[in-house]
């Protein structure tokens, strides 16, 4: 075995022990200096990405790998032919994989940021330490196999992005937003808590493969299913319990809300992990045996849609009537946490459709089903990388002009060239506008939405549009118009900040002119990964289905 | 239904605590009541591993007529070593919700919740 | 009574009657299946030296669980360190 | 917060020793007994905020440094985790128990009932309940402190 075995094999374990050994190395770190700890968060991260890489490379040619904390065999069979996992096992497929990308470019360029936009800030050694535990929260959510594991990273996720919230504690908005937060996050992970016990309970299992190996789908089974689920769209952003999301990413400094971003979406792929692998057997295949219940895949997925639709109409109305800048774009990403949960709950009823349907509608249904998960896999990262953009180039005409009410802005663009042209290609972006990244995952999801139901696509659509117009009204208000008094010194950012913005834009700009790169890359094989449930729990389980 | 009544105990102090969370004004009664929550859902972990007549499962303390059949007469471990990892998770949120309303005091000079901006909804 | 109360008694209705008819199904003092504890409680002090069930999970079989536990109580630290920092006006 | 009477004091310097030495009791006998690096960690803790009860939250302040309190938390963490890079590296496996059952020491299966003599048992067990205390002690005693010094100061009372 050579070493770049060893590390292949080893890198799901490294990929999360490394920020932590980073974080808990920082604030010993930081003793030195400031550069030197900068240099090494950097370098941590890195190091962490290049790992990533290389897990990344591996899982996308040669399918799903496990990792065993501890050692030992995968599994353990009794001489009855029971078989289950002990220890805690890191199941990685292309999923997985997936969101780490995500994850991972998003820490990066979110570091870059704040080295220069946080620089006259005190308390940074703390700052950079909370911001790579969190980086590690993210990471683990998404690379864990196992559910306990999980409630300790999404419980770690909630501490840390609390305490970054809370980082300008001299603003008063600022700690309510973080009170907010984790009030209702604990909350949510106490469900989450309740739900996993009463998995427990029925299995005597920990292991998402397991339990979805032994799934029953009993009346227990679905009141878990109904607290999963409430408990992951709470961490997600979904409409009953929004609030805290605008609120959070407006107060938070804005290299933290760039992070934040990620931390939420590993929410998101927890609803993705749940619905489509620990309770695969339900909603992923034909299951004839589940079509009498009350919940059902249809049931579960039309209930997604509606919240979806209602989340995308109050976050586009309340950006609509917004005066801060970065509560503005909060509400806009509440609205774009609509269109992956739109995906998703579009999938389950099609689903349904496709099984209940006769063997024409079946065909058609299943394509259609498909689209939609893609898009809603691939409007993940392009949520993140738009919406991101928009928090970034907020934060540069705060820390240009100290100042995020819309009102008070004006003629920015004479100063600001290069941020004015990132907040266009950001604004066209996120409403979803031809060359760029939003449209090719918007126009899969309306497409297969148009086939369910096409009152819900114009809704969609109409919304988009309006989130046009919103931000072309934040564009008047804030780039053009005459010049201001108080503005007239005001000058570029820094060319740390610069280049962070930059490189999301190029980003953004490969993703809008290959999308088909982007899905056959990446979004085809994480599409598959949550269809094919079977391989997942056959990985760790051998010789089941 | 008698044999129940643990999980009742559960559902209760869970009732209690999201009551002090949805209904209470004061910052202070919002995190005893997620604190009860808290509890609540650390019992229900507990009370799923006991088995009938069980003892822990600790082999120092075990009388040896317990530990020679071994697995049956003791309760699960894995629910409390579950439970262990849960309470430290709360100590720390605790530590920093607490923390927060310290700082949230100072600000306005209030703990009601109806007196601050955002978090009126 | 406002908007925020009704909402809030119609959700705490609700999760009433969800949380009461869980409980209700759930057996006390008789796991369904206990095939991975046992293994443990007969493994314990053969495969990790230890006496004491709890400490083997705790600490060996789901010691990355305690890591991740470790680091609630060090982010929990450094988040009040942080938020009670001098802050400069 | 200021400072109790005399008698508290005093109380509270007998009785700090033994609760030290309880907590680091429940710490090192963590694999044995009921316990481990968590609970001893707070038993002793509790102890430490006894004083801060007793000699007020001013005088600890000014004698214990909280950036010293942080490091040692770190220290403790990076025992934690430092041992579970050992067991990749000696074991082949992150988190691998690479101490049990191996050489003189630590080949003894521990008895069932209370025969008190087989602390060298479980290999890296007690390593981690050993660094997860450290951290405990000191992470719990930096929150209390903190929070005691801030509560006491000035600017925040109304």
């Amino acid at each position: 075995m050579n070493w770049f075995e060893t590390i292949t094999m080893h890198s799901p374990a490294l990929i999360v022990a490394v920020p932590l050994l980073a974080g808990f190395l920082t604030p010993l770190v930081s003793r030195i200096n400031d550069t030197v700890r900068n240099l090494f968060v950097l370098i941590m991260l890195s190091i962490t990405g290049i790992l990533i890489a290389i897990l990344g490379y591996d899982v996308l040619t040669n399918g799903i790998r496990t990792y065993v904390f501890g050692g030992g065999n995968t599994v353990i069979t009794l001489p009855s032919g029971l078989m289950f996992h002990v220890r805690i096992i890191f199941e990685v497929d292309s999923m997985n994989i997936f969101m780490v990308i995500i994850t991972i470019i998003l820490a990066i360029i979110g570091i870059v940021y704040s080295l220069s936009f946080m620089k006259k800030e005190d308390g940074l050694d703390k700052y950079y330490t909370i911001v790579l535990i969190l980086v590690t929260s993210t990471l683990g959510m998404e690379l864990t196999g196992d559910l306990f594991n999980f409630f300790v990273f999404l419980e770690i996720s909630c501490i840390t992005s609390c305490a970054l919230i809370a980082f300008w504690v001299h603003k008063g908005e600022a700690l309510e937003a973080a009170l907010k937060y984790i009030v209702i996050s604990s909350i949510a992970a106490l469900f989450f808590l309740f739900a996993l016990g009463l998995l427990y309970a029925q299995y005597n299992a920990l292991n998402m493969a397991t339990i979805a190996n032994a799934i029953q789908f009993s009346i227990i089974d679905q009141a878990a299913l109904i607290l999963i689920i409430a408990a992951l769209t709470m961490k997600a952003g979904l409409v009953p319990m929004h609030m805290w999301l605008p609120d959070s990413y407006g107060e938070a400094p804005p290299s933290i809300t760039f992070i934040l971003i990620a931390a939420t979406q590993a929410g998101l792929y927890g609803a993705f992990r749940v619905i489509f692998t620990l309770y695969g057997n339900v909603f992923n295949s034909i299951n004839l045996a589940y079509v009498n219940l009350v919940i059902t895949a249809n049931t579960i997925g039309w209930v997604l849609v509606a919240l979806a639709i209602i989340t995308i109409i109050i976050g586009v109305f309340m950006a609509l009537i917004q005066t801060d800048f970065k509560r503005l774009i909060g509400f806009t990403a509440v609205a774009e946490i609509g269109y992956i949960f739109l995906g998703i709950g579009v999938r389950l009823a099609s689903k349904y459709v496709q099984y209940s349907g006769s063997s024409a509608t079946a065909i058609a249904f299943s394509e259609y089903s498909s689209i939609a998960l893609n898009g809603s896999i691939f409007h993940i990262i392009n949520d993140c990388l738009d919406i991101g953009l928009l928090f970034l180039v907020a934060g540069a005409i705060y820390y240009a002009t100290k100042e995020t009410s819309l009102d008070k802005m004006g003629g920015l663009a004479r100063n600001m060239k290069y941020t004015t042209v990132f907040f266009i290609i950001g604004l066209l972006a996120v409403s979803g506008m031809p060359p760029f990244n939003g449209f090719a995952s918007k126009l899969m999801l309306y497409e297969s939405t148009y086939q369910l139901n096409p009152i819900i696509t114009i809704i969609a659509v109409l919304a988009s549009i309006l989130l046009l117009a919103v931000f072309v009204k934040v564009f008047y208000s804030a780039f053009m118009g005459p010049e201001q008094q108080k503005f007239k010194e005001v000058k570029e950012v820094p060319k740390g900040m610069l280049i962070a913005m930059g490189a999301v834009v190029v980003i953004i700009i490969i993703f809008g002119l290959f999308p088909n790169l982007v899905i056959n890359n990446i979004v085809q094989p994480a599409a598959d990964a949550l269809t094919n449930y079977t391989t997942y729990i056959s990985k760790v389980i051998p010789g089941v289905i | 239904m008698i044999f129940n009544i643990p999980f009742i105990a559960v559902v209760a102090m869970i009732f209690i605590g999201l009551y002090a969370v949805l209904f209470k004004r004061n910052l202070v009664k919002i995190v005893i009541g997620i604190s009860i929550i808290e509890s609540g859902v650390n019992l229900f972990l507990i009370t799923l591993g006991y088995r009938e007549g069980g003892v822990v499962p600790i082999f120092t303390s075990a009388p040896s007529d317990v530990a020679s059949n071994a697995p049956g007469s003791m309760v699960l471990p894995v629910p409390q070593a579950l439970t262990l990892t849960s309470i430290v998770i709360g100590v720390a949120v605790l530590a920093l919700m607490l923390s927060l309303i310290m700082h949230i005091y100072r600000h306005y000079g209030t703990l009601d919740v109806r007196k601050m901006r955002r978090l009126k909804e | 009574m406002s908007t925020r109360n009704i909402v809030a008694a119609v959700m705490f209705s609700v999760l009433a009657v969800f949380f009461i008819l869980t409980a209700l199904m759930l057996s006390f003092g008789a796991p369904i299946k206990s095939q991975m504890d046992d293994y443990i409680i007969t493994h314990t002090q053969n495969e990790t030296g230890t006496n004491s069930a709890v400490t083997t999970i705790v600490f060996d079989y789901r010691g990355f669980d305690t890591l991740g536990e470790a680091t609630i109580l060090f982010g929990a630290v450094s988040g009040v360190l942080m938020i009670f920092r001098r802050v400069k006006k | 917060m200021s400072e109790m009477s005399k008698i508290v004091r005093t109380l509270s310097n007998i009785t700090f020793p033994f609760i030290m030495v309880f907590g680091l009791y429940v710490i090192a006998h963590g694999h044995l007994t009921p316990g481990g690096g968590f609970q001893g960690g707070a038993v002793a803790a509790s102890g430490c905020v006894m004083l801060i009860v007793a000699y007020g939250s001013t005088w600890i302040f000014e004698k214990i440094k909280v950036s010293r309190l942080s490091a040692f938390e770190s220290l403790g963490a990076l025992g934690f985790i430092g041992v579970a890079f050992f067991g990749l590296i000696f074991g082949g496996y992150f988190f691998n128990n690479f101490l049990v059952r191996t050489g003189i020491l630590f080949n003894i299966i521990p008895e069932t009932g209370f025969t008190g003599s087989e602390f060298n048992t479980a290999g890296v067990l007690p390593l981690m309940n050993f660094a997860v205390g450290v951290k405990v002690i000191a992470g719990v005693f930096a929150i209390v402190v903190v929070m005691a010094y801030a509560s006491s100061l000035k600017e925040w009372k109304q």
